[in-house]
């Protein structure tokens, strides 16, 4: 997947779903696909998420509640080839329950190329991180506004396939305006690795995805998107908002 | 009771997993505590708040009448009278000097049964701190008495409206504010669980009841040292303060969980709310929701180093019902003059329990940790009664 | 504060009107209580109890941060943290002793706040007494959680629906029901009130909370003593009892009563319940009701030696209205963290009010004694706020 | 009236009512004069009446709550001439507001012969004592089961009118039978005193009241008369009642 975001020439986009929201949760990566999107998170369901703003909670239980699990979601994929990396996102719990490595191993078997773990620090990231090189799946850590300078360059230098930086001192979800210190975070990263650094948390409008994209290397757009899925909206027309952004992106870099 | 190290390890559990934002914060607490805690002026201020402010030592009291009938020699270590009615302010005073210390003006807190909360009200009006308690909406409508002292005490209550409505969604919400408000806030955590240092922290904060039993008893008894000290388990705060006073005698450590929210008896490894312990969890690693009719034992998991102690046998935990919980609650009530919280019914309700099955030797003598008052679950107790 | 000799006599206060029937029964009470109070046995089963059961000594608490806004040095006698959450306890304790030495096996009490009458419960539990407690029907719906906790203990609560349905009737009630259960019932009395020898006998079991004062303030202040005594009234057991450790000092005792409850401060002299003192009556010598936001002060007289010490001019007696008294215990809970009992209150709303006045000199050290905490108020000032 | 009562010939009634507690509240005292009473006991209501039961706690709230003063009833009476002594009854609080001077003499004027304050035992008795004396007012002292034989002596000796016997253990109000212990109180009294003994508390029916006054010079009858006036009966129905007394009386002595 890093490889792929190096070659990709354009600012990166990185769209977010809960996986098995709705019935027809796939249509909507296929949806993100044709908007543009350079890889996809799907988000596997927790009970207690506990970084998550009211919007993606809200997914989270509505997935479970409909019976979702992880392995679920996980065969809904399988054999899928959406021409995009797929990037999975949960707590550390759901690793830990199956123990990481038949986790890893259960994520690359779906075909899935990277992972997020929003609650594992690099601290207690060890385990995970063997796990998931063994594996060949490529764990993003995150980093934060109030990370100091040499744990960032730890951060940065454990990461695979990207560099996750949390933009705001807060959860996911729908914001009005950008953080004035992500920008600088951006550039404390990037002035500590070339590996890509995507923007995440509260991208909510193009105009906001446009003005991320500037200094990092993309954005992750999680709750603006679920938001819509949540109010009923169908694979295409989450898709065109998605494409809105896409072309934000590209003219405003 | 060791030091857990700088990584906050119980044997395989504790650690910090929270989100990168809060490492920062945690590595504050954590240096600030440390130096706090090597700091006998620091150490000076808590003792006499505790002693002022709070009427600290509690008394070791003899349950006389019950100790009759169940033919054993019951002693009552009585956290009920510590001011706002149970042991954790204890701990809420230790941390909210701390975060004056810090310079934060605002504590942060969740809370279940409301003791924590109201606590965390009590410790900021006294320090001229502000406060915010989230409280899952179900433990505000049980516990409606204890939401009104906190706010009488100026503190905020935010209700929490998502997953069980409970303790567990309280403390998520919680952790989710702090990340927004680190530099100003400081989230005092109200048991033996969360990220380290938590854990440690709390528990040397609730020694305080185990160093105070432990020379009561010494006092009190032939043998000096009691064949059992029991304490009910929610997070795990009075019990790990207690056994913090005895873990190096023979006496047996006994914890006591709610039969439906028994993180350390019927749990499985897991990680949530920052540390890695003991969770009640479905065949999917979905941590499912505890119920017990005592607000502060309804939480899934258990502290780290319970689930420590448990692993290597210094510590057992049993479960008792809902049921015997009411009745224990009520005979202490009739036979001693007090009415016990729900929360510390459970050790009673064990203690009872084991009396009749033999399980506690005739004669045995029993450290209990009354671990609050009844009040606040009166109009529980009446419905049932 | 003088022993009133064998007719109970405060000066012209005091004494025994009680019908025929009941005479037999108070001189009974009068002699075991005389005998009981010579025996250091019974004085040390008492202490036992208090220390043991009740956690006194209560601690003394400077409150700083209201203290540093008055200008003033407050210090409060924390009668709140007494098992059952008032003063009312060391009273209870005493007379539920001495009625087990009777050979009594069941106690009667009036209660207007129910804190007695919780009290009362409470002995009767720990002793292996029956307990009848009477409530004006108004107070049993102001002060349910009270009546909750007396049944849990196994009280039996009987409605007063006579009169102002008050403390008054209660305190009618019990009389009435005592004559028919004399020889095997026992009448606490929660107040210095009633016929010889409760006046005398409730002040002797809450002198204690003087006497600790006394010692603690000798510790704390620089003059040893303070300025200032300020306690509520009500009855006025626990200003008597505090009063009883500083009436032979240069300390300024100052009563403060319900404005519309004030027996002392605008009573007229009168006969009821068994005592000549100083109660509200109208021009035809009818007792009025009293009115009070606080049903503990809801009393339309002051104990006998109160009226005594007012007319000796050795206590000043002033009163507070209730929109103070709620704004009194608002801001004590803001500023210290703790929320009184709303008879407690009034003593804060008049120390508020004379520092403000400059009655209260800058810098003058005062004694106040809290004589409970304010958990049976919550929903009253949740309403008022 | 003592002197009227040890010439009576008979064994005395004195029916109670409360002063006030209806407009014609005078026709029920000479409708107990026209049912044979030899005395009458006029209650003054208070507002706290400590030693009795339901039924004269209802009927001083309501007469209270007529507006009815100890004023307005001596004034009611006064100059009506019965034909048998007025017995007042009150509780120590209305004597002290006035002053036991001041209320005597105003009983007396009024024209009383006797008063009953339940509430005032012996021991706090000297000063009413030496009041109702001097006003010429005769001042009649409880005994009760429970007293012990020298103050049963010293109440005797110092009671003027009568001893009032209190029969039972308990308040006023109506009951279902005479109390055992009553027979042994008036023989206890009888033998230290020459003074009427007149027994009260618990008479509620005629057998009641024949039964009472074998042992004792009389009987007393309060709240089984006030029950019907309450219950709405007028003048003569409760006169019609207290008549089928005096013959139990009669015959039953
Ligand atoms: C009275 C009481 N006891 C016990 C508990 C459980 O907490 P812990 O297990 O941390 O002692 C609570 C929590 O609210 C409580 O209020
Ligand atoms: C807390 C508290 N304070 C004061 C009083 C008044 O009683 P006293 O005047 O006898 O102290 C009461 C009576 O119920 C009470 O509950």
């Amino acid at each position: 997947m890093e490889a792929g975001f190096r070659a990709a020439g354009r600012k990166l986009l990185m769209p977010y779903t809960t996986g098995g929201l709705t019935d027809d949760w796939v249509e909507y990566l296929r949806a993100f696909v044709a908007a543009g999107a350079d890889a996809i998170e799907v988000g596997l369901p927790f009970s207690d998420p506990t970084l998550d703003g009211p919007t993606i909670q809200e997914a989270s239980d509505a997935a479970l509640a409909r019976g979702t699990t992880a392995r679920g979601i996980l065969a809904d994929v399988t054999g899928l080839d959406f021409g995009v990396p797929l990037v999975a996102s949960t707590y550390y719990n759901l690793v830990a329950h199956d123990g990481p490595e038949r986790f890893c191993a259960a994520l690359r078997d779906a075909g899935f190329a990277g992972l997020i773990v929003p609650d594992l620090p690099l601290d207690e990231a060890g385990e995970l991180i063997a796990a998931a090189e063994a594996a060949g799946i490529e764990l993003a850590l995150l980093a934060s506004v109030v990370t100091p300078a040499p744990r960032l360059a730890q951060i940065a230098e454990r990461s695979r396939g990207f560099v996750y930086a949390v933009s705001l001192m807060g959860t996911t979800g729908e914001r009005r305006e950008v953080d004035a210190a992500s920008a600088a975070l951006v550039e404390r990263l990037k002035a500590v690795t070339d590996r890509p650094v995507l923007h995440g948390f509260g991208i909510t409008t193009p105009e906001h995805a446009a003005r991320a994209s500037r200094a990092a290397d993309g954005v992750i757009v999680g709750a603006a998107l679920v938001r819509r899925v949540l109010d009923g909206a169908g694979p295409e027309e989450v898709g065109g908002y998605l494409a809105t952004m896409r072309r934000a992106i590209d003219q405003g870099a | 009771m060791a030091d857990p190290g700088p990584r906050g390890r119980f044997g395989d559990h504790g650690g910090r997993y929270v989100p990168e934002p809060l490492v920062a914060a945690c590595d504050e607490v954590a240096a600030a505590f440390q130096e706090a805690w090597a700091d006998a002026g620091f150490r000076r201020s808590l003792a006499n708040l505790l002693a002022l402010h709070v009427g600290r030592p509690t008394p070791l009291t003899p349950a006389w009448r019950l100790s009759a009938e169940l033919g054993i020699d019951l002693l009552l270590k009585r956290e009920d009278l510590a001011h706002t009615g149970s042991h954790k302010i204890n701990n809420v005073l230790g941390q909210a000097l701390l975060a004056s210390r810090m310079g934060r003006t605002r504590l942060i807190a969740e809370t279940g049964a409301g003791m924590h909360g109201v606590a965390t009200a009590t410790a900021a009006a006294l320090l001229g701190l502000e406060a915010t308690v989230f409280m899952g909406e179900k433990d505000m409508e049980r516990q409606a008495p204890n939401v009104f002292r906190m706010r009488v005490l100026g503190a905020e209550v935010v209700p929490v409206r998502s997953g069980s409505r409970t303790l567990k969604d309280a403390t998520s919400q919680a952790m989710r504010h702090w990340v927004g408000v680190v530099d100003e806030a400081y989230y005092c955590v109200g048991s033996v669980i969360g990220p380290h240092p938590y854990p440690y922290m709390v528990r040397e904060l609730q020694r305080v009841i185990g160093d105070e039993a432990r020379g009561q008893c010494a006092a009190e008894l032939p043998a000096g040292v009691p064949d059992f000290v029991v304490a009910c388990v929610g997070g795990g705060s009075n019990a790990a303060g207690t056994f913090a006073g005895f873990v190096g005698t023979p006496a047996r450590l006994v914890g006591v969980e709610a039969a439906g929210g028994a993180g350390a008896a019927r749990g499985r490894e897991g990680v949530l709310h920052g540390f890695r312990s003991s969770f009640l969890q479905d065949g999917d690693g979905q941590v499912t929701e505890a119920h017990s009719i005592a607000p502060g034992l309804d939480y899934p998991g258990v502290g780290p180093e319970h689930a420590h102690l448990r692993d290597l046998g210094r510590a057992r935990y049993v479960t008792v019902e809902d049921g015997e919980v009411v009745e224990a609650a009520v005979r202490l009530a009739r036979t001693e003059g007090i009415v016990p919280a729900l929360e510390s019914a459970h050790a009673v309700a064990w203690v009872i329990r084991a009396a009749a099955s033999g399980e506690l030797p005739p004669g045995a003598s029993v450290l209990l940790t009354l671990s609050g008052r009844g009040d606040k679950d009166i109009s529980t107790l009446m419905e049932l009664l």
